[in-house]
């Protein structure tokens, strides 16, 4: 992990409230970053915000050297985050967390169930799964249609189903209410978003083997101020999930 | 260069920058950014006598220009600290400060007397004001003859020196700080944090799952500076600082106030090098200031001089 | 638009917003940047009985969210007031809410009576917390006993609804709380600013010239919401809620923790046209969070509904 | 007195850590303003700097809309006003305070006497003053020769002098020595500067009519909070700086 001042590439809203931003990161730290990692991001300096904000690898591009990442503006650190303009630098911990742990599986086809902001970090973890001939379903959940993005990125990998709640868009309805009424068909499934949504994954998903990425607030974002905590399955210890997660065995915590 | 080492019981500091207890769990983490032989020593995560899960999440709140906690003293127990933790601070060159906390007198003499069995720490942080736990904690550190019979109790259950660690959410923190240098306190580390809340307006509750919070960072430094040189001229033992600092300038704004040494807590969250970098640069800003030394410069915000 | 009345003892109130005591000196500054009819009420400097000079100078510090003030009370006495201030707030349609200070129980008495020949203040705040002045003041808002008397007199020399401004540098807000309750005070307003330094390092010594400073603004908002929650499940008297609020949020938090009004302090200086705004983008904000009126949203940070 | 969000038309650095910079203010707005007037200044939005920060008046260009500002970079918020660039804009009270009453005096020959950051708003000071014919003679002092400025500016006046306490530049010394060395002759003099430097004026010039400007840490800045206070000769009333001042008469108030 390392404190890295990385310059804004470029900057720019891809849906309502959603701005995708590219930073250029030295190749050597891009090559150890694995799909479900996160950026941890100073807001700005001086005292007033004295946390950072964790936010998912949304994308590499080792060629060109650039990071990406997807957020939506949601209080005031990602506002702030949002009025960064290219050629400005943001202060970054990176990398943070562990990852999908795609080199110890063996899977043939893969489901990716993504929730709003829950969908960027699973782009990548795409790209990946695609580079080993994974074949690939994705269902992505969105509040309504002004939110929807990277659908047709997705489509690249393969069949893409898009939700909305209120059917402005795509499917009306929630991403598993998709996964049963398509009688979707894969050997594991690898889900980001709301806890809702994952609750909702965790328990309709049983059977299937899968892996969850979890949100929690934080302060160190390394490990060391027991903040973002989740209880494992059997409540008997705390992960953190800024160090042992954010991305977990569907069946290892209790959420 | 200027001479930045500090002596004080059971303390011999290279410098006066220390991490906060509870902000540096047991350095592990930290150790990734910067080798710890650095720092002038650790405060290491409190320690109870058993496990503890701690709070509910949310644990955390962002405040302008501070942070709210309520983690709840989740640590493994003190014999697992001992045996799992104590042994990694060991490779390095650092006096390594317990922080010893529990719900009872019995329990914190409980952990005092076990910690006996290591040669790994220095001294006793006795954590009297842990505002996130429902019970003790707290009250030890608002009432002065609570405060003082677990320090005597801590003192002689101990083998290093003990260091009281006052909470600031007190009426008279001068009554406490005396009242507890009279049980025999070796020495004082303060602040720890003022009790506050966040409420979430969308969940119409408090945001934290244990509704108060601990209250840290530059938002609250005034108050420890305050309380510091308060405290400066009514007691003999030193005092260990800490309350907000991000800066070399703040670290000499409480070494003026009267701590002899600091400690850096919150700050690590937004910059995991603030200590190292703080300690790189304290001798240029001892300069500036005209300091010779950080000695020279504890207490000399009390009058000329 | 969402009702945003509230009716206090006293306060017949348009809104929830006013400017807090000391910020607003007695309102013709501010009067030439919006008209002072739009604010909920006003609550004006503090009232000596005899014109007072206050501290030497530094009397302000910015510190991190927050600002130190030592005024130490300067206001031009009661009489004065009278005649030559309030006057000019009658040519407004907005309640007035006297300010009343003092070294002595019969100072506060005497400023108190001598309200009485005055149509122009619809209550009193009794001000048992200002932490800048060497005597009286502070004590009586840290102890209960203290406070109880003093609310008891002034209260019965008054003429209008007390409210009893309350310290937050005390251990326990609600032993105080309650005891002013008892003791017959007609609403609470709360926190006054919390005891606090700076020390200017180039001089080496404390920057104010009154060594210790009020520290209000942002930095203290999550001390001020802890208390104000804890104050309204102890109490059955309204509360008027105070510190670090800049924003409608600020707002909204501090009614959800049981404040039935706000007033506003620091922000003042930061944007004279505060009040003014917040006033005006309260509706939108009310119906963000889907409170049908300010009324609605009172208290409402306390369990679920 | 208003609030105005000025666009910084430009920014540059003329002297050690000074800066100048030219607001774009609208006309009706600069009309009002007097020299020894100050704008109240933001140092940013957010709430990590709470108070604003009292800037002389240094220029007015009214045919251009412009008002000029020189600051020194002294603490945390002139270090950020520092940064910023043009375009960018900044919001001011103005104006604040009482400026010189020129138009009440009878004046011949004034002696202008600024020390450091006392000197951009006689700069302003002179230009009125020189149009009203009234001869105008400097007095300038600097610490060292790095914070030199304006000197050619004001030697379009008239008579100018500089002194640095160094002697790194023009007399060594304070600008009283150079106000006996040369026996200056003035019938009102007018002075900006530190404490230490009026103090002395105050006192070698205790037979002249003059008006001094002083400085306090202000919380308002328009005469609200009571924090900017100067007691008067006789010590029995405080005047507020922000409101009864900067400017006053120099045998008005006890320094
Ligand atoms: C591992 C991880 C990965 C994430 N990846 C993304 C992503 O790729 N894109 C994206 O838009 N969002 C992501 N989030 C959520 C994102 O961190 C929050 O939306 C963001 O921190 C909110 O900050 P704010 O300044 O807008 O809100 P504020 O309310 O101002 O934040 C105040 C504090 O609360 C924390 N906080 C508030 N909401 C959340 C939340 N939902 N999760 C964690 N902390 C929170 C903030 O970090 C900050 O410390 C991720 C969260 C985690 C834990
Ligand atoms: C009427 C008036 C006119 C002024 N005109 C100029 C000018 O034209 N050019 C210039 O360079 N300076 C001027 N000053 C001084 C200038 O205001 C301070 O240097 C500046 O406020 C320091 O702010 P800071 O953020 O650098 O320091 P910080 O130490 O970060 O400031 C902290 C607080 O202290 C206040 N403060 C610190 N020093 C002073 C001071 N000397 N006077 C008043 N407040 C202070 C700040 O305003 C702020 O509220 C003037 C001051 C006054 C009162
Ligand atoms: C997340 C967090 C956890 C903390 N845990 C402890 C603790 O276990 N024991 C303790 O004595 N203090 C604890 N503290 C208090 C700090 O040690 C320190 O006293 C306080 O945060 C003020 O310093 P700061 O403003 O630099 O953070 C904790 C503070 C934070 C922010
Ligand atoms: C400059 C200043 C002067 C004040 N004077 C008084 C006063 O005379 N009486 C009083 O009861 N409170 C006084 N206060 C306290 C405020 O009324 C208020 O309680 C406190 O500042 C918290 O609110 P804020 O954070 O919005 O400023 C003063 C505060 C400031 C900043
Ligand atoms: S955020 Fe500190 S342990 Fe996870
Ligand atoms: S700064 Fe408020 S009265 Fe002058």
């Amino acid at each position: 992990m390392k404190v890295c001042e990385a310059v804004i590439d470029d900057i720019k809203q891809i849906a309502r409230d959603t701005m995708q931003v590219h930073l250029k990161v030295e190749a050597n730290i891009l090559q150890t970053i694995k799909p479900g990692q996160f950026v941890h991001i100073q807001v700005n300096n001086g005292t007033e915000h004295m946390l950072r904000r964790p936010i998912s690898v949304a994308n590499i591009d080792q060629e060109r050297q650039l990071l990406t990442i997807v957020f939506k503006v949601f209080g005031q650190g990602t506002a702030k985050l949002a009025a960064y303009e290219a050629e400005q630098s943001i202060n970054l911990l990176i990398p943070c967390g562990q990852g999908y742990p795609i080199e110890e599986l063996q899977i043939k086809k893969a489901l990716l169930i993504g929730g709003g902001i829950g969908v960027p970090p699973l782009y990548y973890l795409a790209r990946q799964l695609a580079k080993k001939n994974i074949e690939i379903i994705s269902v992505l959940g969105f509040q309504t249609q002004a939110d929807v993005f990277y659908q047709q990125d997705f489509e690249a990998f393969g069949q893409c189903f898009v939700t909305t709640m209120d059917g402005s868009y795509g499917y009306k309805g929630v991403v598993t209410d998709v996964i049963k009424q398509e009688h979707l068909l894969f050997d594991y499934y690898f889900s980001c978003g709301p806890t809702a949504m994952l609750r909702a994954v965790q328990t309709e998903l049983t059977n299937y083997p899968g892996y969850i990425s979890l949100e929690e607030r934080m302060g160190c974002g390394i490990g060391a101020c027991y903040a973002c905590v989740v209880p494992s399955k059997d409540q008997a210890t705390y992960k953190k999930i800024c160090q042992d997660g954010p991305v977990f065995r569907a069946n290892e915590v209790s959420i | 260069m200027s001479d930045l080492t500090v002596q004080l019981p059971g303390l011999d500091l290279k410098n006066p920058i220390m991490p906060a207890s509870g902000c540096f769990s047991f350095g592990r983490e930290y150790s990734k950014f910067y080798c710890l032989s650095q720092l002038g020593a650790i405060m290491i995560k409190a320690a109870t006598a058993d496990k503890r899960l701690g709070n509910a999440t949310p644990r955390v709140a962002e405040t302008h220009a501070g942070m709210l906690n309520a983690i709840g003293l989740q640590n493994p127990g003190v014999e697992a600290i001992i045996d799992h933790e104590l042994p990694f601070l060991q490779t390095f060159d650092v006096p390594v400060i317990a922080n010893v906390a529990g719900s009872t007198i019995e329990e914190y003499e409980g952990v005092a007397r076990a910690l006996k069995r290591t040669e790994a720490i220095s001294a006793i942080e006795l954590n009297i004001s842990c505002p996130n736990v429902k019970e003790g904690g707290v009250q030890f550190g608002t009432r002065p003859e609570l405060a003082a019979e677990v320090t005597q109790r801590v003192k002689a259950a101990s083998h290093v020196p003990v260091y009281v660690k006052l909470s600031p959410n007190v009426t008279d923190i001068v009554e406490i700080a005396q009242a507890v240098e009279q049980a025999g306190a070796d020495g004082l580390t303060m602040i720890n944090t003022l009790t506050g809340m966040k409420i979430d307006l969308k969940k119409r509750q408090p945001l934290l799952a244990n509704q108060v919070g601990g209250l840290s960072g530059p938002a609250i430094k005034p108050i420890a500076i305050r309380m510091i040189y308060q405290v400066y001229q009514a007691v003999d033992i030193p005092i260990i600082g800490m309350g907000g600092i991000t800066s070399t300038d703040d670290v000499i704004e409480f070494l003026l106030a009267g701590a002899s040494a600091v400690a850096i807590g919150t700050a690590n969250f937004k910059n995991p090098l603030i200590c190292s970098e703080i300690i790189e640069q304290l001798p240029q800003a001892l300069q500036k200031y005209h300091f010779a030394s950080v000695k020279d410069a504890i207490g000399k915000g009390h009058g000329h001089g």
